[in-house]
């Protein structure tokens, strides 16, 4: 399930490995801080499989390590060159992709929706995220999502090139700072912006607004909404007529950052008891999430609603999903890795004879995509939401 | 020509206030988690000066830093952005030093390198704001010294520069060697790019110590740091509130005229 | 202590630059600490180097090179234990990760051919679709298979139907300390792999011994397990959610109960008629502290505790299941069970006839997964000590001494108080012997805590001496170093056996010793 | 003795000069010594009396038609040669375009050690010694210093210090300085000098203003600033979004990498309150903070805050003030 450890076989890449790491920095029992050890630390893709498998029938916090890892080796001044690349980006230009902020409206000129940064009020904001802002090839789903809310009659509102980043790729690297700052300021436009719910078609920036924005103790007057879940609510209510039936058999991966990362993570606070000799007795009890609480179901009912269409499951599904091997930044500095990871998910999909890969991130789509590319695969990607159009 | 920058390692001023701590007995900040060090922003203004000389008439530009512990995934940005040549001068004796003594060493250097026909700064370094740095390094080197500059451009052997002014800018001219300090009007350092982070990988870096530079322990500092604290800020904002907006700016307006503000 | 560049190429172009490495942060990851800093032989020892070997070829080259250089080497599969790092400095330590392929599974003559990566469940789910089950140890089934039949013990509660690992071992190939590749049992004769011995004595004495080669010996590359009758689904589906997975669909012919005795030894007589009457699937012996922990965690469970209700109904307990592959044996099981339990003055505990804790069980006992749960969740230390797999009366005794000591260290406060008497054991091997392990939970982030339990090993193993309980079963090679020397003496001198068999089969002593034993003088 | 470095704007005392005087007459009263104040310029004999009515007890002129315009390398040799004869305890000069140029240099040839951008003085009474306070890590921290040697030096921030009473009735002497410049060590040579047209006052000088952040939502907004700002005699400044977002001219930057300010009155509309901006206008006397967001950072900072939209705000808030400004303010306030 870990596409770290499966790859480079070291038990360090493991998430055992990791902690048995970070404890030995915490401790001072590493001092040298090699290439390879940062190699280590960065060629993962934080998904969280570690996590979630350790947590069948134990209590341990595996990914939060993998984290403060991170953040440590970072206060400190030590990541991969290409980090500080998106770095410099988010800090210029509010976006990851080192492209010009001005252009990140640009995926949505044209259509007629309003724009909340110039003051405009609407119930739902969009967060289309920073790949469909500057992905040329991907912006036209965000656009298909916005005029597909508006068909229902949902009353949407974009932030145009106000939107910024949402900081899960910062947070994730390390930068905790970096991405304390950027939450913040979404959260203060949202607020002011006085809507009621925020949706969004990226599923990084979904599951670190649902898992860690809460954490920064800020008041969230909105709900957010991935998109899966929000056009699964139009179709069950009727807004959405699926009418034109689609022949494909077809498989759905979960994204982490929508399936398992999703569930927020609620950081111990209180008092260690010491009871019967040595039972560590910690009150309040902790809260352990194990990702099974993720957005698992609406994106599936959301492809078994299109007439015609087969849905079959792979074998590593739901919060023991095999990652796509974009996340936390892997894509951008790692690409030899990421394209593995996704090759691996691909063998997996044609497996059980799925003629196309369903899924809900822009990131594992353009992860699948480029390594179909790469690899000549006749199997095809789709997001959510373009099945939905090709149905309507 | 030979440029070189003096770059400074300083913990993010853009680091959230929630994440700046001070060690008050250790008179310094606390380095936070989760928040990388970075190139003091007025000497990333000054790297981008450099570059824009060695792109109109070629130059030889070294990066010089100077601290106790440099990280190098920091320091290397400079050659991925165009930088020649980075020099690292990393010695625990040169942990916290005043301007004065941090110039003498940094002047040093660049000896030791052979020389500069310009020498650039930032305007300021972003932990101690002081700005003396530049101009000591200039009385050091007994080179002229144009501060805080907006605009920098070479022809035959003399340079013209624009000096930011309250009221406008100067245009100054001094002939070469000479020390300038430079401001962020002056435009940020370029993006790097990948193939900048590949070039970079093969650019020279040397790590010296205070006594490659037969330096057995720097001046002392001319002033002395009493206290180090972080202001407490009496969070006593009187939240103006009417029936309407109307209302509220009419009391607001009044409350200042009160206070004799207006 | 690190090797020579010369050295370190020649093990790369055995393997590939991808599968070694000398890098601290790799280092790091393959070292324990566990009673904290600086305690124990195996405390902070790192190997000089990780190597990764894919293939028998492979392995075979680096022992040579080892010899050639003097080099210690020792190899871990998945490395569930202090006991699978070298214990010296300056060794190799040749992770088998990528071993990891079930090579053959014969349905007609029921045995598997697997690496040492294979893990027991891996092994099962393949197993089961073709109808076939496999014996499972006792500390889960997330360990490799092939160590525990050539290598650690074996025991496994399920034993009771399945014997233990080193029976059901058929066919090895056995890489020796020298590099010399030999094969034992009818693969010796070129025959396949179904026996475990071939045509002259046997060797499987001298690989495995009674608890076996610790890593003292080589690696054993490749071996055949013994598989026996499965008439359960042929997949296992789980409902719920973690972590409470359960069976989607209850078994057929399938029954758990809890027994409780009134003595010690009345739980042993039932045990052991239980294992002469054949029947029954898995017996364990479950501790109050165990149960407690299966079921409920953190304040639920210490409330429960400090009712005494666990001690009082689970004091002398365990678990037997029946599962049989017809009504009518089915029947028959129910039949003799009720009567030996009733000989016995046994009763059933009314929690095992909860659903929950039928659905509860039913994984945990086809599954083996349950363990590390109660072991691992009241401090993340977890230990055993005492511990032999011999006769009920052995088990008895070190059940009496074992708790007697392990209440003084509890008084201390320096471990768990689990009732003292916690101990995962009992017959297996259909009544032909016994087993028992001492398990003991402590902090090891805790200085005193670690101290104490780390004092309280080196007492154990001393009362294994002066009370005549053979040597402690684990204990040997945790805070061991040639503790066997200590033991020897009092045991028919088998210290002597194994020295003799170490300087025979490893010359050049490059086979890592701390777990086995050091060569003769 | 306490000396000054004075500069003029406009042929008359800089108000920072004359905070300088304020503060500076109260250090010498301290250490019972007399205050002095240096010009350097051409024909500035004129405000002599002007910095002795400040309190300055000796006024000393180096005038010289080379010195009309700043210089460093001219200046720094006759200031660094009245120093040397004149031996102050203390030496203070402006933190503004020709402190921060000079401070240094001046201070290196001295040999001497000095605080810059310091917004508070402490003098020790017995042992005369001046404590230097001054904003550090972008005014999230303040430093306390000495200088361990003499004179003492110190440049100050504008608008920190209290400015002192005019009274023609002070008397004070009037000494002219030599001015034989060594043409020889003059490098650098000034070639213009380019006034940029800002309607507005500039920023470091401004007593009061008008700041508008990311939430002003485009270029145009800024127009009601400029009206306040107009009205109030004040400048308009800007956070870094709306400059970054290319609404604003980054001269108008107020921040970390922009202008550091600190006016009497300080009006931030829909300003976050970002590190990066307080570290430019932190020190301001007051501050006002209008914003939607309640929870927004800056009425962490602000004296006086009002949760709500400046486009419903700012007009009456603006039509109120030109009341109040000509007279008809409401009865509560006459």
């Amino acid at each position: 399930m870990c596409p770290s450890i499966t790859r480079y076989n070291f038990h360090t890449y493991s998430g055992g490995g990791r902690m048995a790491l970070g404890l030995a920095l915490a401790e001072g029992r590493l001092e040298d801080i090699t290439d390879e050890l940062l190699n280590i630390v960065y060629r993962c893709t934080a998904c969280g499989a570690c996590d979630s498998s350790c947590k069948y029938n134990s209590e341990l916090e595996v990914l939060w390590p993998i984290y403060s890892t991170r953040a440590y080796l970072a206060g400190m001044g030590y990541f991969l060159p290409e980090h500080s690349m998106i770095i410099d980006s988010l800090r210029k230009e509010d976006n990851i992709m080192m492209k010009p902020k001005t252009d990140r409206g640009k995926w949505a000129e044209g259509l007629k929706v309003k724009d909340l940064s110039r003051g405009e009020k609407a119930e739902v904001v969009y967060h289309a995220g920073c790949l469909y802002c500057y992905d040329p090839e991907l912006s036209i789903i965000a656009r298909e999502t916005v005029t597909l809310l508006q068909k229902a009659g949902v009353d949407v509102g974009i932030r145009g090139s106000q939107e910024s980043c949402c900081g899960s790729i910062a947070f994730q690297l390390g930068f905790q700072g970096e991405f304390i700052k950027f939450a913040e300021s979404n959260i203060d436009d949202w607020n002011a912006a006085g809507v009621s719910s925020v949706v969004t078609s990226c599923a990084c920036g979904f599951g670190i607004m649902k898992s860690v924005y809460p954490l920064l103790g800020k008041e969230m007057k909105f709900e957010v909404l991935h998109i899966t879940q929000y056009l699964d609510r139009l179709i069950k209510e009727g807004k959405i007529k699926l009418d034109r039936s689609i022949k494909s058999r077809v498989t759905y991966h979960d994204p982490c950052n929508l399936g398992r990362k999703s569930e927020i993570y609620i950081p111990w606070k209180g008092i260690e008891k010491k009871v019967l000799g040595q039972f560590i007795l910690r009150e309040p009890e902790k809260v352990i999430c194990r990702g099974w609480n993720g957005v698992y179901e609406p994106p599936r009912d959301i492809i078994r609603s299109v007439p015609g269409i087969e849905l079959v499951e792979m074998e590593r599904i739901k919060e023991y999903s095999w990652c796509c091997g974009a996340g936390a930044g892997v894509k951008q500095c790692l690409d030899d890795f990421a394209l593995w990871t996704a090759s691996e998910r691909i063998a997996e999909a044609k497996s059980v004879g799925a003629e196309a890969i369903v899924t809900a991130c822009p990131w594992c789509e353009r992860n699948f995509k480029d390594a179909i590319a790469a690899s000549g695969d006749d199997i095809l990607v789709y997001d959510v939401v373009e099945l939905l159009r090709q149905a309507m | 020509m030979q440029i070189v920058v003096c770059i400074k390692q300083v913990l993010d001023p853009e680091m959230p206030y929630s994440a700046f701590k001070i060690d008050a007995d250790g008179k310094r900040a606390i380095p936070p988690q989760g928040t990388p060090p970075v190139i003091s922003p007025y000497d990333e203004n000054a790297l981008e000066a450099a570059l824009q000389v060695k792109d109109a008439h070629g130059a030889t530009v070294i990066a010089l830093s100077l601290g106790s512990k440099l990280a190098r995934s920091i320091l290397n940005k400079p050659l991925a952005a165009g930088v020649d040549e980075l020099v690292l001068i990393e010695d625990p004796a040169a942990g916290d030093l005043d301007s004065f003594a941090s110039a003498s060493i940094l002047a040093a250097a660049i000896r030791k390198i052979g020389g500069a026909d310009v020498v650039f700064t930032g305007r300021q370094a972003a932990d101690w704001d002081a700005g003396i740095a530049g101009c000591a390094i200039a009385e050091e080197l007994k080179m002229p010294c144009i501060t805080v500059a907006r605009k920098v451009s070479v022809q035959n052997g003399m340079v013209r520069v624009e000096r930011l002014l309250s009221d406008g800018f100067e245009v100054v001219e001094s002939p070469l060697p000479c020390v300038i300090t430079v401001d962020s009007d002056l435009g940020e350092l370029r993006q790097v790019t990948m193939q900048g982070l590949i070039s970079a990988k093969k650019k020279p870096v040397s790590a010296w110590k205070l006594s490659d530079l037969k330096l057995e322990s720097p001046p002392p500092p001319r002033c002395e740091l009493l206290e180090l604290y972080i202001p407490k800020r009496k969070r006593v904002c009187e939240i103006i509130s009417g029936e309407n907006a109307e209302d509220t700016a009419v009391k607001l307006a009044d409350r200042l005229f009160e206070e004799s503000l207006l | 202590m690190g090797l020579s560049r010369d050295v370190y190429r020649l093990f790369e172009s055995v393997v590939g630059p991808e599968n070694i490495s000398d890098d601290p942060a790799i280092l790091r990851s393959y070292m324990y600490q566990p009673f904290g800093c600086k305690r124990g032989v195996w405390a902070d020892i790192s190997p000089a180097v990780v190597i990764m070997p894919a293939s028998t070829e492979e392995v075979v080259a680096i022992a040579k090179i080892c010899n050639r250089h003097h080099i210690v080497f020792k190899a871990m599969s998945t490395g569930w234990g202090i006991h699978n790092v070298p214990g010296v400095e300056g060794a190799v330590s040749l992770d088998l990760r990528r071993m990891n392929r079930i090579l053959e599974i014969d349905g007609k003559n029921m045995f598997a051919v697997v690496e040492p990566y294979v893990i027991c469940a891996q092994l099962q789910v393949e197993a089961m679709k073709k109808g076939l089950n496999c014996h499972i140890i006792g500390a889960g089934s997330n360990t490799s298979v092939l160590a525990s039949a050539t290598s650690v013990v074996g025991y496994g509660p399920d034993g009771l139907s399945m014997g233990y690992s080193g029976r059901n071992l058929l066919g090895v190939e056995w890489v020796l300390p020298t590099g010399e590749v030999l094969k034992l049992g009818s693969l010796s004769t070129g025959s396949g792999w179904f026996c475990g011995d071939g045509p002259g004595p046997s060797l499987r004495g001298i690989m495995r011994g009674w608890e076996g080669a610790w890593g003292g010996l080589g690696v054993f590359t490749k071996c055949a397990v013994k598989l026996f009758h499965w008439n359960g689904p042929s997949e296992l589906e789980m409902k719920r959610v973690p972590p409470n997975y359960v069976l989607k669909e209850p078994i057929k012919y399938y029954k758990s109960s809890l027994f409780s005795f009134p003595t010690l030894e009345k739980l042993a007589e039932a045990a052991l008629k239980l294992g002469e009457a054949e029947i029954g699937y898995f017996i364990s012996r479950l501790s109050p502290a165990f149960v407690g922990l299966q079921m409920a965690a953190g304040t639920d469970y210490v409330n429960t505790w400090n009712t005494g209700m666990l001690q009082e109904m689970l004091k002398y307990a365990f678990l037997f299941v029946i599962f049989a592959s017809s009504e009518r044996e089915f029947e028959y099981q129910q039949k003799v069970l009720a009567a030996i339990i009733e000989e016995t003055g046994g009763q059933v505990s009314p929690i095992s006839e909860t659903q929950e804790m039928q659905e509860q069980t039913s994984t945990a006992v086809i599954k083996v997964d349950a363990v590390l749960r109660s072991s691992f969740h009241p401090t993340g230390g977890f230990n055993t000590s005492f511990g032999a797999m011999d006769t009920v009366d052995l088990a008895l005794n070190i059940i009496r001494v074992g708790t007697e000591l392990k209440d003084k260290y509890i008084r201390k406060g320096a471990l768990v108080d689990d009732g003292g008497d916690n101990s995962a054991t009992l017959v297996f091997d259909q009544g032909h012997l016994a087993y028992t392990e001492m398990l003991i939970m402590y902090d090891h982030h805790d200085d005193e805590s670690a101290e104490g339990a780390f004092q309280y090993l080196a007492e154990a193993n001393q009362a294994c001496l002066d009370k005549k309980l053979g040597p402690p079963i684990f204990q040997i090679s945790q805070v061991g170093k040639g503790k066997h020397g200590a033991f020897g003496p009092a045991c028919f001198n088998y210290d002597m056996w194994l020295r003799k068999i170490k300087s025979a089969f490893d010359p050049n002593n490059t086979a890592d010793p701390t777990a086995y034993s050091p060569p003769e003088e | 003795m306490v000396l000054i470095l004075g500069e003029l704007v406009k042929g008359r005392l800089s108000t920072n000069t004359r905070e300088m005087l304020g503060r500076g007459r109260e250090l010498a009263d301290n250490a019972n010594g007399r205050l002095a104040l240096l010009f350097l310029g051409d024909k500035v004999e004129l405000v002599a009396e002007e910095a002795i009515a400040y309190g300055a007890d000796d006024v000393y002129l180096a005038e010289n038609p080379q010195l009309g315009t700043y210089q460093a390398d001219t200046y720094l040799q006759i200031i660094e040669k009245a120093v040397k004869d004149m031996e102050p305890e203390i030496l203070l000069m402006g933190q503004t375009s020709i402190g921060r140029d000079l401070a240094p240099r001046l201070a290196f040839r001295l040999g001497t050690g000095i605080c810059m951008d310091c917004v508070r003085l402490d003098i020790e009474p017995i042992s005369g010694i001046v404590r230097m306070t001054r904003p550090v890590y972008g005014c999230k921290a303040l430093a306390v210093m000495i200088c361990k040697t003499k004179p003492q030096m110190a440049s100050i921030r504008p608008g920190t210090m209290k400015s002192a009473e005019l009274d023609r009735s002070r008397k004070g002497q009037v000494h002219a300085l030599a001015t034989d410049i060594d043409m020889s060590q003059i490098r650098v040579k000034v070639m213009a000098k380019v006034e940029e047209q800002t309607d507005s006052v500039s920023l470091e000088d401004a007593k009061v203003i008008v700041c508008g952040g990311r939430g002003m939502g485009s270029s145009d907004s800024f127009s009601i600033l400029e009206e306040l700002a107009r009205l109030l005699g004040g400048a308009v400044g800007s956070s870094r979004p709306p400059c970054d977002a290319g609404w604003m001219p980054s001269t108008r930057q107020i921040g970390l990498t922009g202008k550091i300010v600190s006016p009497n009155l300080y009006i931030a509309v829909a300003v976050s309150g970002s590190s990066q901006h307080m570290a430019g206008c932190a020190e301001s006397h007051t501050i006002v903070a209008i914003n939607k967001d309640p929870e927004a950072n800056i009425f962490a900072m602000a004296r006086y805050g009002i949760v709500g939209d400046y486009r419903e705000i700012l007009p009456p808030f603006i039509r109120r003030t030109r009341e109040i400004l000509e007279g008809k303010g409401g009865s509560r306030c006459c």
